[in-house]
């Protein structure tokens, strides 16, 4: 679950870690007396849940108040096109409006978790307020990394080796040691699945400040942290991104027109595969998951038949924990609450198949049975 | 003929009376492995489908069954704690197929269980089958399978079946078949089950189904270089998927070169895989490799 | 240090852990109304740092607000003598006023720091309410451990594997695993050498309850736990452990009249075992620890000196870090803001031991030199 | 002749400019041992003494020096971090003489540098020292020490120096002198010390001191019984120390019968040790028991 930059600061902030002073307004109103507070001069900054914000035209400096409401004013209902978001953008519900910080350098910091150790890991680099992503490729040298322990937490002499590492000064390293440790409690006392600071900026006073901040919080940890669920602002989402996310599906809207329904995520990023070898364009992925009820895939299979980009649909179904007439069954369901003439191609193995086929084949629908992955993307490439 | 689990395997299941733990624990019996006892606090000195005892505690179980093997399904908010109690009695393999635990707490477990003398596959697999030894301790669908001298490894659940199907299609019977699981973080590595593989007789050649997001391919592929001598076949998923979506698993997040399926075939392929091209040939690919 | 039951109680309750409705009072009208609050009958327990308070008479129940009063009058301003304090007592300030409560089982649950596993661990027995000690030394069976790993915290299945072995209901083991994951908390927290609910009741209505709880802070910890300091309450320390605390010694008041100082726990234990065998009663044992200065020296020394129980002084200092001409320079200047005739015998080894005896010698002082152990305690033995 | 430290031991002290650090760097180099380096962030790229080079960090002490043991003098706050640098660098020998550590820092540390191959001794601890290879790494007064055939364990400092003292003065040399630290939770046991000079060649015989609270004697009986082949004299003190008192060690608190000084007499005396019956006959026992 992403949380928006003024939330990630409030966290951060409470953690000791400082940031600048700001204030999250709706209007130009607000706006234009948060940069009366913090002295007429301030940027704005687009609260959307996407990176590349900056570039987007999503962050602008006002140099009176005046100037900062005539921004906010620009900004605030709109949305924001960036190149992590789709060509609709994501709606522009806020802005940050935050004084303007004297900078002498900018450095990226970042907690993740990293599968090869088995643990979270510290990224720092001296190269922050870029793509990282990019530096990452190109200068792989420049990316410092560090393992935590789980056991230990973040330590002092970890800090220091960065610290000395990255070249700062006695001082600095001292206050980036302290950051980094209490980024870890943040990480681990929220269950994140990533902490970002990027720009973490030496400024103009020798202190070190986080100018941004994303914060994800691990969505299986949710149960446990109802608080943050409360940071969630769907509004980010996408209707069927939201849609499929209450009813407990894994699914990311993509470009094409060939709806995808899988169970497991192997086999949906195999399905996607084969449909574009085909010479198709996948609509979606999309994950019914492990023990989907008739409900659930009914539920499913009507997001697509709901979504007008989808012209076609393609299921593919393994049955192991889900049994193949369950997900038949769902399919017939949804069909016959909502009338559809689209192409659909299922294809049906494991647990109960030939029962599953039987519903379908008996249901009177326009549904063309495939045996073989190949077949299956050949099948819904073709027809129209 | 089969690396993990065999003919002496004695199976504990954690989370006997839950939904999919009972579900599975029968279809597991009934392919003929050796189920010896189930835990459900709270349900203890019951027995499963009137043979299998139930105890409220591992330990218990331990102490009256002797199990070798524990497959857990209880939910994820207590998952991590049931793989702590096999680790803490000393089962040597813990197989977690819950998924949706919190990865920290995958972590705190995962780092524990290193200090002890046991394994763990998973969480957020399918689980393993030896076809050959009638042992199968997973949610795979037993059927399609077929006994015989090639390994799988895998990430994914569903596209482990799909690769099976397509080798057993072919008359290509499998030694075991290991889901290694999907998330970020796993008890068992790809190298792990390579090593096991290699040190298996019964074992000929290996099918590993890897994906896009983090770096557990490049380290197989590390070890196939340095290590691993008998002809293995490899498909990557998600070559199809945009830079920057997340697909699913949790571990299939594309986040840097690295995770690209790009990188990751290009290091299998020159360490010496076989690249299976799209997800439609694995069985094709694998029987042209074992004439080769 | 040592905190009371009710500062234990508070913070147990704070971490969600079960406990009687209580006030802590200072007189006995206060006590008064406490009991009213608490529908008239109470248990008044004194509160001081000292095990063994019931069988002393530190713990009585009132059946009417009078009687409360009237039990708070008798003990409050007195000293409260238990096995565990001198002939002297512990001075009782407060009482806790406490509901009386129903009880069905007595348990007892502890955690306490295990050099053998190298952790902490937890204990619990059925034997509760009961001297612990003893149930150990005669019936351990009855005592059940798990030891508790850092990394990982106390787990639900070690709380379930010790309910099982107790015999507890389902209920019941459900809410001991909580009361034990949140002791543990509590334990890492507030870095407790020892946390200890004796009783841990399961009360008429079923449910689990610290009656009476201890909670011992390790001191070297105190350096991050400035909120707990304040916790401590001197007036239950002998004077002299005060002093000797604040000037940063390891000392313990004994009965005997030989006033031992010694560099190191292990010889201090060595110089008093030897002493006695000399025939000699020890009145302390005292270790000025590593690295003493010439000024720490001088105050423990006096500390010795203005003990009026000590009739002679044993000094035994082996140099290591601690140099025996600092050493001698420091028993210099005690004596000399300090007179006194009392007997000295002075032993002094390894580093600048020479220059050590140079300087008492030259002193003036009437002073005693040993070179061996048993030396040095037959010489303070027969003298007077 | 000698564990742990010997001629070839290169050795880093962390927090060598601190007052203590300073001071037991000096006499250790005086003593002869190989002092190669130093570790005091914000004073790298100076010098110690005029030769030993200082560093901002282990890593990179490590990466110029090679060290092979390191001496930590750092105060209690920060000591458990410089502990995990030692371990995070896979410093072989890591000798913690701070003391005053929390326990519960100590207890994760210990419990993470499990899985190092590293070897902690200490917390509170005075340091080892092998008087014939003339390598000290520790704070114990050098000059009471002779070369010889006997080891020496203890949990105390002074009271080391006390057995030493006593064996020296009677002609007795030592092969090693190791101090395993007084606090209740240290890296190393008595156990470890003991198969140690079990192995040890030069070492013929050996004496543990021991004391009240714990049970890290009868663990050491334990070993003795079943491992150890060399003839041990012991003395445990706090035999006077009445019940319930803590008496400075933090590790020297009678909890329980097994914390008793005559459990642990009786338990090493069963287990065939030699007993030191006071603090003064440590020599004139061990010479005995030579003797024998």
């Amino acid at each position: 679950m992403n949380i928006h930059e003024y939330q990630a600061k409030a966290i951060l902030s409470e953690y000791g870690i400082n940031i600048p002073q700001s204030k999250m307004v709706t209007n130009a109103e607000d706006a234009k007396s948060a940069a009366q507070e913090l002295g007429g001069k301030a940027v704005v900054k687009a609260q959307v849940h996407a990176g590349g914000r900056g570039k987007a035209g999503g962050v602008k400096i006002g140099h009176t108040p005046t100037e900062v409401a005539t921004i906010a004013e620009s900004l605030i209902g709109t949305n924001l096109v960036t190149h992590q978001t789709g060509t609709d953008g994501a709606p522009i519900n806020c802005v940050l409006v935050e004084e303007a910080t004297s900078i002498k350098q900018e450095m990226y910091f970042s907690i993740v978790i990293d599968g090869a150790t088995k643990s979270a890991i510290a990224i720092a680099s001296l190269s922050g307020g870029m793509d990282i992503e990019e530096v990452a490729a190109t200068e792989p040298e420049k990316i410092l990394r560090v393992s935590i322990d789980p056991g230990v937490g973040f330590s002092p002499f970890q800090g220091r080796s960065l610290g000395y590492q990255l070249g700062l000064s006695d001082a600095n390293i001292k206050a980036f040691s302290k950051i980094a440790a209490n980024c870890y409690k943040v990480f681990i006392d929220n269950d994140c699945s990533l902490i970002e600071i990027n720009p973490l900026a030496i400024t103009g006073d020798d202190t070190l400040t986080a100018l941004d901040a994303k914060i994800e919080i691990e969505e299986d940890s949710l149960f446990r942290h109802q608080s943050l669920e409360n940071l969630r602002d769907t509004s980010q989402e996408d209707s069927q991104e939201k849609k499929s996310r209450e009813i407990g599906l894994s699914y990311v809207k993509l470009e094409g027109n060939v709806g995808c329904m899988v169970n497991g995520a192997g086999l949906a990023m195999a399905t996607m595969d084969i449909v574009k070898t085909a010479g198709a364009q996948p609509a979606n992925f999309l994950d019914v998951g492990g023990g989907a009820s008739q409900e659930k895939i009914a539920a499913a299979f009507t997001l697509l038949l709901e979504d007008s980009q989808v012209k076609k649909i393609l299921v593919n179904i393994f049955g192991g924990i889900l049994r193949c007439d369950i997900a038949a069954k769902g399919i017939v369901d949804a069909c016959k609450n909502h009338k559809s003439d689209i192409p659909i191609v299922v294809r049906l193995l494991g647990t109960n198949a030939d029962e599953g086929k039987s519903i379908l084949q008996g249901s009177g629908l326009n549904i063309r049975l495939a045996e073989t992955l190949i077949e299956a993307a050949n099948l819904i490439t073709t027809s129209n | 003929m089969s690396i993990l689990v065999d003919t002496n395997s004695r199976i504990v299941v954690q989370g006997i009376t839950g939904k999919e733990g009972s579900f599975h624990a029968q279809r597991c019996i009934d392919f003929g492995t050796n189920v010896v006892a189930g835990v459900t606090p709270g349900k203890g000195s019951t027995l499963f489908m009137d043979s299998v005892p139930i105890f409220d505690t591992l330990e218990q179980a331990v102490e009256k069954t002797q199990p070798n093997v524990s497959i857990i399904f209880v939910p994820a908010p207590f998952a991590p704690d049931a793989i702590l109690e096999a680790a803490e009695n000393e089962i040597p393999l813990i197989i977690c197929i819950t998924e949706g635990l919190p990865v920290q707490d995958t972590i705190r477990v995962v780092r524990y269980i290193e200090r002890k003398p046991v394994r763990l596959l998973g969480p957020n697999c399918p689980g393993i089958i030896s076809p050959g030894d009638k042992c199968k301790v997973g949610i795979m669908p037993a059927s399609i399978h077929k006994a015989g001298k090639v390994g799988v490894v895998s990430r994914s659940g569903t596209l482990t079946y799909e690769t099976v199907q397509q080798l057993s299609e072919l008359g290509i019977g499998q030694s075991t078949c290991v889901g290694i699981g999907g998330d970020p973080v796993s008890g068992t590595t790809f190298a792990d089950i390579l090593e096991m593989f290699q040190n298996d007789p019964e074992t000929d050649a290996v099918v590993l189904i890897g994906e896009i997001g983090g770096t557990k391919e490049q380290l197989a592929a590390d070890y196939i270089k340095n290590n691993f001598k008998k002809p293995i076949a490899s498909l990557i998923v998600g070559q199809t998927a945009p830079k920057g979506k997340r697909m699913g698993h949790a571990g299939a997040v594309v986040t840097g070169p690295a995770a690209l399926a790009s990188e990751k075939i290009a290091a299998l392929r020159d360490a010496g895989a076989f690249i299976i091209n799209t997800p439609s040939e694995i069985g094709a690919t694998v029987e042209k490799m074992l004439n080769t």
